[in-house]
């Protein structure tokens, strides 16, 4: 059995993604700029994906600019963001401790430009406090980016509430929706939100398609120069059989939530449920607010990178905060920030589930997680001190 | 693969995994928060080294690189196994990903943390630059 | 039959350009930034289209970073070298008149920032001079960047030639080889190039992906900040699929680039001499340093737009520099900069053939544009004053 | 689709499309440097527009809105002529991209431009103020 639980780094595309992409490849291959048939073939394709995401996100076709991915569309919402800002004179941004790099170090590379960034506590639970918010709002903020749920430990934030307090306030309010869109409901009117980035390849869509949504009369900054694609603010020839892949899939993961969100918050449940009795473990983030995929637990006394390796040997795919996985000497700062301590954050785990894991997937993983980590803390000094008494317990 | 055949095998099957409860030389180097920790153990009869064993907290590397010393150090003399270096190691394993070199630092340093005890436990005079210490460990990860 | 003469605009995927990016879309679909090994072996496939990439470029794996297509790395290529340049208080770059938008615009918001940038001259040829480079290099030159091939009239430039100017004095030379790549032979050691675009769409490659070659020890901007992807110079889950599918087509056409030059090359020959019947039609652009594919024409008296959709209707897909395809008012910068007048620029054809094109299909635009050439002229007002002498025609 | 049926239609099938020699009014506005010019032709008997035709030099709506132009006056008082607007133009093909609405503009003045021709011919006198031109034509793409 090989048991894929690492949805939130990445997703297998549906097949229904595929099959919305793969005539544009080689049927449908005109430029959408072309004004000849196989062009307006191609265009009419384009506007009728962006229609699809526009109604899934309660804005309209005209407010979707298509992107390569998450990444870049958090990049040029931060950055429209502050140069909306700059322009009035206004250099002070608001975010978490704990959101994703793509905004964290588009950020830090603002401050170098002389912005000033406050980043917000998420506590111990994971979740930012909307009233935190509104004390860290100031006459010259220019924007407030909050995730709207956290890629490592899923905790989904308070968006509608952060959203009210910023257009109260008349304040820019972007969201990081990588995590949550095709798999939260999204309502960018509803819940205020002024500019919104996600991700096709996290809901079984394909890769290096992203949606930026920015409120009509939010002049973005381009990234890109160069053609007049994306009303002039994103250039580059449209990615087409990407992009209906991601409407498809958009479409896809939307119209089946209610059922998927069910039947994966149980598998979620019973797999924290059977992890949790392995001693000196603790769940990382609320358990109320949380993506119905997300597990992510910390083993007191082992390491989180041989945990996955040897997990990977027994066919599981999981990810870790672990230092190790990350190419830095630091673990995540995501556990950082919910208060772990960096020997705890080392020993992270964490395994996130789509619609095809099964109960037997995780019947398994609650067999197999115990074993490995039993065998982890046999030949860690780390665990012997603890055992001994040469050391304290940091979870109990 | 982020890893080579070698250090996969010696991660998976580490050689000389455990403790040694009458060792008469023991070495731990390495911090919990930085997320190694290798503590290792030597039988050493008669200036050779009879046994050896190790305790490892961290990642793959960390574990194969303290398996493929143990190994490399077993049956030799302690003088032999002060000459160990970690770029022996990498090599021993076909090499290591660059992020990764600090782990053969650590194994080189655990193997001269044990004879080191050694040394002291014996009263045997040895000359303290071969100890060299890092000087931040205390308040990083330094390797 | 449907004729489709406009590959430089884009390209039909070529099946084994689709091939090779399946797998990657449902079977080893793992983010490659992950440890086990369904990520593992996206990694390895991603080294290995590096590998691919800088094998036909001329250049090592290490110095490829791979972005979502021509624009994005005409950006980071330009901005690096603007940046670089900067650094040490050089802000003067030299390009050409007739550079693709993504490379004018580029320049164009660095000389909002303080650049001061050259445009060279291309002549009636449209070739740039290497000998103007050289009269153009100033002691804060940062940064040179002319176009391999160009888009419209697919003139050549003396890339080498440039190149080796601009090593000898210590000056970054970047190149937009779009329209080169997979259809000229590129060598970027050779001919002394520091930086090169290329855009997967434009060899029967997939939409969506593109790379930047970085010469080794050349500081990259991001243009894209968050994870330690590309060697942390271009953040975002890397688009596998169409990575693959990108050096495929590349291996591909490289593959079989002599004879499929020369074959194209013949067509567009044929094709020119048969539309050069047309009264009062001139070629745009050096027949001699040309791209196999490219032709392109003005006729007087006639406007391009409809000349387009009506060769469109006619089955004939087609693109023009007319003012009225691009939703400016100017027609074609690069017809302006070879000296053409606005009046005959608007009249403008270009037809880019590929590999797939017959020479029944070159006879059948030879039977048919002179046709629809005569229609349009027919009601053309213009027309009607070249002909009862009441102008004097510009093309003769 | 960039146009409308109603648009492909006019610019396929334009009506209307040639010259009278012994018209009564001849109007022509643009110009090639913006990339369209239309002429129009008035045959004109006891103030009703008996026949019109055009020559137009431009885009898919060029032509389209100078067909449509035609056939809204033909059969028309010279006075109905003089309102159509460029509006009502548009609206009888079905809608315009915006980059186009200057066509629809141009199709107007065309027609105003033949009629103010007739006046001047038959020495009728008229209001200068109906016939505004834009100033800035010569130098430019002023629509
Ligand atoms: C010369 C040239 N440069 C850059 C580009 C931009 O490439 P892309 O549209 O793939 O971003 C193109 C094509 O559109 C091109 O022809
Ligand atoms: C919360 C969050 N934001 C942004 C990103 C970046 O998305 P992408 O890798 O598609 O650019 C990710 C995923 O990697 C994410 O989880």
């Amino acid at each position: 059995m090989r048991i894929y639980a690492d949805n939130a780094a990445t997703t297998q595309m549906s097949q229904t993604a595929i099959n919305a992409m793969l005539p544009y490849m080689d049927k449908i291959y005109g430029n959408p700029s072309s004004l000849h048939s196989h062009g307006q073939e191609a265009a009419e394709a384009l506007g009728q994906a962006r229609e699809v995401v526009a109604g899934h996100l309660g804005c309209t076709a005209r407010e979707i600019y298509f992107t390569s991915g998450g990444s870049e569309a958090d990049n040029q919402a931060i950055l429209s963001g502050a140069m909306m800002g700059a322009a009035k004179g206004k250099k002070h941004i608001i975010s978490s401790k704990f959101e994703h790099h793509a905004v964290l170090h588009t950020l830090e590379n603002l401050e170098k430009q002389g912005f000033e960034i406050t980043l917000l506590d998420v506590y111990e639970k994971g979740l930012v406090k909307p009233e935190d918010v509104a004390a860290a709002l100031r006459q010259d903020t220019a924007l407030v980016t909050i995730m709207f749920a956290n890629n490592e430990i899923g905790t989904i934030q308070p968006i509608a509430e952060i959203g009210s307090i910023c257009r109260e306030k008349g304040v820019l309010f972007h969201t990081d929706a990588v995590q949550a869109a095709g798999h939260l409901p999204i309502d960018v009117k509803g819940m205020n939100i002024d500019m919104l980035s996600l991700s096709a390849h996290k809901f079984h869509g394909p890769k290096g398609a992203g949606v930026l949504y920015a409120r009509k009369g939010i002049p973005l900054t381009n990234i890109i120069h160069g053609g007049a694609q994306e009303r002039g603010k994103r250039a580059g020839t449209e990615n087409i059989p990407a992009i209906m892949g991601m409407a498809a899939a958009l479409e896809e993961a939307c119209g089946s939530m209610g059922p998927q969100t069910a039947y994966v918050t149980s598998l979620r449940d019973q797999l924290i449920a059977g992890l949790s009795k392995i001693p000196h473990s603790v769940v990382n983030g609320d358990m109320e607010n949380r993506l119905p995929g997300n597990v992510n637990m910390c083993f007191e006394g082992i390491e989180g990178e041989s945990l996955l390796l040897l997990l990977d040997m027994k066919g599981i795919a999981a990810s870790s905060g672990s230092a190790c996985t990350s190419g830095s000497l630091d673990p995540s700062h995501v556990l950082l920030a919910i208060g772990r301590s960096h020997e705890v954050a080392h020993g992270s785990l964490r395994l996130s589930l789509c619609e095809h894991n099964t109960k037997e997937e995780v019947d398994s993983m609650i067999q197999t997680v115990p074993q490995v980590v039993d065998y982890l803390r046999s030949i860690s000094p780390v665990w012997d001190d603890l055992q001994k008494g040469k050391a304290d317990y940091v979870i109990h | 693969m982020l890893y080579t055949e070698k250090v996969m095998d010696h991660f998976t099957n580490p050689r000389n995994v455990g403790k040694i409860e009458d060792a008469d030389g023991v070495g731990e180097v390495g911090n919990a928060k930085c997320g190694d920790i290798m503590r290792m153990y030597l039988k050493i009869e008669e200036g050779i080294i009879q046994d050896v064993k190790f305790n490892t907290f961290g990642c793959g590397s960390a574990i194969a690189t303290s398996s493929m010393a143990t190994e490399m150090i077993k049956g030799k003399t302690v003088e032999e196994a002060m000459t160990l270096s970690n770029k022996a190691v990498v090599e021993a394993l076909d090499g290591l990903p660059v992020q990764k070199i600090h782990c053969s630092v650590l194994a080189e340093e655990a193997v001269k943390a044990a004879v080191k005890n050694y040394y002291d436990r014996k009263g045997i005079a040895y000359d303290p630059s071969l100890f060299s210490e890092c000087a931040d460990c205390d308040h990083g990860c330094c390797h």
